[in-house]
């Protein structure tokens, strides 16, 4: 039986999360402006507040006064639901992420496994943008967006797999208590396992150079080339919270997580987190976009069987 | 196989070379201007909006007869020998700034202003009377501050 | 769906029209995309967009009025528009300009080829998906320029310089410092290109044997400039028909081997270092004297027709023109260098994909203004 | 070779192609323009780049003008051909130089001058619909900008 106190325990809760899911995302945004403004020689937002830290409310309460545009044709139901199915699971996996010794909502012990069921539910939400705008590119980017991430999945759930074997246990503090003093990116199996892992969040979260379903210059924005206000906003902050789960995962996988010395343990694992995001962001302003089939045959070719290998290495050792 | 890896190298490290290029310039001080606030510098000569200098002008047609959008249109008034200006119609709309009239004027009267910000809202203040300078102080004002 | 339909694998093909607001089309061309599935199984270019009727506009025009035309032609490459047309009219009055005005020609002509290069491999790399991040470092060095003609002529874009006869105005002590500056400034970021792009193994795996243009068919479509020689064919007017003081000049032609997209984007890196190169040694060598020659600004050449071709940065820009006894021109036939280029591209992208449309398209360097005129 | 060799040599060929008074151009009759193409398309000629073709109205005739270079051999030619504003229909070179494509295009949009045998003969510049030739000396539009007074 649920008592009062657990109610009013889950929405406290919700609130920080969602709350803190709001922030980080829009921090994120801003942040991401500047650093690529800072690559391209220019200033980036600069007006509001300092150093346009609030450019993104700004655009946040622009959005919510859009108008919502439906376009004509479009399966509306589905195209309702799309946003929502894709920002959900970003925020479901917050659930499990340790940003703390007890900072965690929710320890379950099948943590890394919930994380990668979650991590293949966005793209049903991007498949859905696709077909319920009645647009051909953006039916394009959603049958794009659905092959890579099928693709992607199984290098990505593979990497992930051979962290859970190493801390033999599921359970995401489970697996940062196995990294004591000792990050699991330092064995050369897992420096692997790591390479493998963020090139396929990459393309999980459809960043450059795996932005194919969004390709600005060949599908003019794939999946949500009709979609304005409020609902583009919720695409937005869904690909922004998914850029940070796979920074967080990966700080937590393969950086020790939360652990550190002095500084406590959710700053520790701030840094660790924006600095992997600093990385995807330092490579998404450098380099030019892969074509579909490049991509499919760099996920089939090279990935999985390199990941398999890495699986059987990583079994062999613990064996052994 | 040895091909292979050689390519994987290779490649690999021109990645990193990319890499490096862009991480320089971002520590890099940044090379552009906050617009509004700051602007940058016009030349001497730039060629912004056509301007007069009623008191110089001969009335001698030659800026009429060079444009090549035909938007400059001269009245004047016939007092013995001596002509004056009636009107100087400029129509900035098909303006392109070339910097003919300007040119050919034999007694400078026609000069190229800096401005610039030249938008509006109202389609009929794009044609104007050269004699009016004044208007020109409407133009300068109605940047952003 | 009835039942034959579903017993037997029924596909359709996919019609999608590209432009004419798209964002990597270059401007406004429309092009009618039959897909199946992802791969291009026709290609129909629609263009005319931007028809302004410059050859009608000419008719009606003096030979000096339309100076300020041809700035809108190429608008990314103005001053070489300007210098072709005033060379065809030069060789239909029979004119002969000072030594001074062709080296500052040569000068002005190859900064503004830099110039329009730097936009071609920028706006290159954004179709491949590097986003904004060359394209800007490219726009930051053609700055550079657009300062350096801002001084010179008062304009950032339809420079309106040359002039029947000569230039409008003659380079200044700052102006020559300021070239020297640029040419030390540019030479290292020629080299970052390199770095960011040329090599990168992701640039080099979407525009490797990509829309690869073979050398008789190049000649036979007319293809010129830099996507001529990309396909292995050593022809630049500048070495084969000089005009100005280019025969004075040491300089290399670049040329491709295969003539696929990423020879044309390399053409166009190493070209800029021979326009350096030729820069470095116009204003060493630039000689003393006035820089036009007086003519009226009314000009009434005999009847006659004549045809001139120059070098633009896009390909070979030609003008046809036919002079009758008024002061207008009879008739000004414009064979713009992208109209030709383009022309290809149906041919060229059937059986790839629609990522690579956009790197097919975006290695050609097409503009808009110059193809409808 | 020279100009005057290159127009000898076909004049030498084909007897009814003429030379223009006073320039090298070469008249050809419209009939033969397929066969003179044929033959300076080939070697020894070798005219392998159909670099522009022009329509000039000359209000009792109108010219088309196809401007041709040889890349390996670095010489160009001019070929006229004129024709009545009765008849507009001549062959299509386009089988010969893809780049005649386009061009034949763009003077069928502008002068009305019917390339037969094009593989697609359609309007180019101007919108499909678009009625009368633009280039045309006769040409009159109301939106047009009159000459500026000189």
């Amino acid at each position: 039986m649920l008592s009062i106190l657990d109610i009013i325990w889950v929405l406290v809760i919700g609130i920080i999360v969602l709350g803190f899911i709001a922030v980080s995302a829009m921090f994120l945004i801003w942040w991401e402006r500047k650093v690529s403004a800072h690559i391209q020689s220019r200033y980036g937002p600069m007006r509001v507040g300092w150093h346009g830290v609030l450019q993104s409310v700004a655009d946040a309460v622009k959005l919510l006064l859009k108008e919502n545009i439906v376009p004509a044709g479009a399966d509306k139901l589905v195209w309702w639901l799309a946003p929502f199915i894709v920002v959900v699971p970003s925020v479901m996996a917050f659930v499990v992420i340790p940003f703390g010794k007890n900072l965690i909502v929710k320890d379950l012990n099948v943590g890394a496994l919930y994380l990668m069921a979650l991590s293949s539910v966005c793209v049903i939400g991007i498949f859905m943008a696709g077909w319920g705008s009645n647009n051909k590119y953006s039916l394009i980017g959603g049958m794009r967006s659905a092959a890579q991430i099928i693709s992607y999945e199984i290098p990505l759930i593979l990497s992930m797999i051979i962290v859970s074997m190493q801390a033999s246990s599921l359970s995401m503090q489970k697996i940062v208590a196995a990294q004591a003093g000792y990050w699991n990116i330092l064995h050369p199996n897992m420096a692997l396992a790591f390479i493998v892992y963020i090139i396929s969040a990459t393309a999980e979260v459809n960043r450059v150079p795996f932005d194919i379903p969004e390709a600005e210059s060949e599908l003019v924005a794939g999946f949500h080339t009709e979609y304005s206000g409020m609902k583009f906003a919720m695409f937005f902050i869904g690909e922004y919270t998914n850029l940070f789960i796979i920074s967080a995962i990966a700080a937590t996988l393969f950086f020790g997580g939360w652990q550190g010395p002095v500084l406590p343990g959710a700053v520790w694992f701030l840094i660790k987190t924006y600095g992997i995001v600093f990385v995807l962001m330092w490579v998404r302003w450098t380099f030019p976009r892969l074509r579909v089939d490049q991509l499919m045959g760099f996920a089939w070719k090279v990935l999985t069987p390199v990941s398999f290998f890495n699986l059987a290495v990583t079994g062999w050792l613990l064996l052994k | 196989m040895i091909k292979l890896a050689k390519n994987f190298v290779v490649g690999t490290w021109s990645l990193i070379k990319g890499l490096a290029v862009t991480i320089k310039y971002f520590f890099r001080p940044t090379v552009t201007l906050q617009y509004p606030t700051e602007k940058q510098p016009m030349s001497e000569c730039y060629r912004g909006l056509v301007g007069l200098r009623p008191e110089k002008c001969i009335v001698c047609y030659q800026c009429v007869k060079i444009c090549p959008t035909a938007c400059l249109a001269i009245t004047h008034k016939q007092e013995d020998k001596k002509k004056t200006l009636e009107t100087f119609k400029y129509n900035m709309e098909l303006c392109c700034f070339c910097g003919l009239c300007q040119q050919v004027c034999p007694t400078s009267a026609i000069i190229m202003t800096n401005i610039y910000e030249i938008s509006v809202y109202d389609r009929k203040k794009l044609d104007i009377n050269l004699l009016d300078m004044k208007k020109y102080d409407e133009w300068t004002n109605t940047t952003i501050k | 769906m009835d039942a034959t339909q579903t017993k037997d694998i029924y596909t359709e093909e996919f019609l999608i029209n590209m432009g004419p607001q798209h964002p990597s089309t270059h401007g406004v061309l429309s092009l009618e995309l039959t897909l199946d599935g992802e791969t291009i199984v026709e290609c129909t270019p629609h263009i005319g967009y931007l028809h302004r009727s410059m050859e009608k506009i000419a008719e009606n025009r003096t030979y000096t009025q339309f100076i300020p035309f041809t700035d809108r032609l190429d608008y990314v490459a103005s001053m070489n528009n300007n210098l072709g047309y005033v060379m065809v009219v030069e060789k239909l009055l029979k004119l002969e300009i000072s030594e001074r005005a062709k080296y500052i020609r040569v000068i002005i002509a190859e900064l503004n080829r830099i110039a329009s290069h730097l936009i071609a491999i920028g706006t290159f790399a954004q179709d491949l998906g590097a986003f904004a991040t060359p394209l800007f470092y490219c726009f930051r060095e053609r700055e550079k320029i657009v300062e350096i003609f801002d001084q010179l002529c008062g304009n950032r874009l339809t420079y309106n310089y040359m002039r029947i006869g000569g230039v409008l105005t003659d380079f200044s002590r700052d102006i020559e410092e300021k070239i020297k500056k640029f040419i030390k400034y540019m030479r290292p970021k020629v080299d970052d290109y390199d770095w960011l792009l040329t090599y990168n193994a992701i640039f080099l795996a979407r525009s490797k044997h990509i829309g690869v243009l073979s050398k008789e068919m190049a000649v036979n479509y007319s293809i010129t400039g830099p996507n001529l020689r990309a396909s292995g064919v050593k022809w630049d007017l500048r070495k084969d028909e000089p005009y100005l003081a280019y025969d004075k000049f040491e300089f290399d032609v670049p040329v491709g081997k295969n003539g696929d997209a990423w020879d044309r984007y390399k053409v166009r890196i190493e070209e800029i270092r021979q326009s350096l190169r030729i820069i470095e040694q116009a204003i060493e060598a630039l000689p003393q004297g006035d820089v036009a020659v007086k003519v009226g600004r009314i000009h009434k050449p005999s009847p006659s027709e004549t045809y001139f071709r120059t070098e633009n940065p896009r390909g070979e820009l030609g003008f046809y023109i036919v002079s009758d006894d008024s002061v207008y021109p009879y008739r000004l036939k414009i064979r713009s260098p992208s109209f030709s280029n383009l022309a290809v591209l149906p041919e060229l992208v059937r059986g790839l994909k629609v990522a690579d449309i956009v790197c097919v398209l975006g290695s050609f360097d097409i503009l808009m203004g110059e193809i409808d005129r | 070779m020279r100009p005057d060799e290159i127009s000898a040599a076909i004049r030498a060929k084909f007897p009814q192609v003429k030379e223009e008074a006073g320039t090298n151009y070469i008249i050809v009759p419209k009939e033969s323009i397929l066969e003179v193409s044929e033959y300076i398309k080939n070697p020894p000629l070798s005219f392998d780049n159909l670099h522009c073709i022009t329509g000039i109205d000359r209000k009792e005739k109108i010219e088309v003008i196809y401007t041709l270079y040889s890349i390996g051999e670095h010489y160009g030619v001019t070929i006229k051909i004129n024709l009545t504003s009765e008849d507009l229909n001549i062959a299509s070179v386009s089988a010969i130089w893809k780049s005649a494509n386009w061009l034949e295009r763009e003077v069928y949009d502008l002068f009305g001058v019917i390339f037969s045998g094009h593989p697609d003969l359609r309007r180019i510049l101007n919108p499909y619909d678009w009625q009368g030739y633009p280039l045309r000396k006769d040409y009159s539009n109301p939106q047009l900008i009159a000459k500026p007074r000189l």
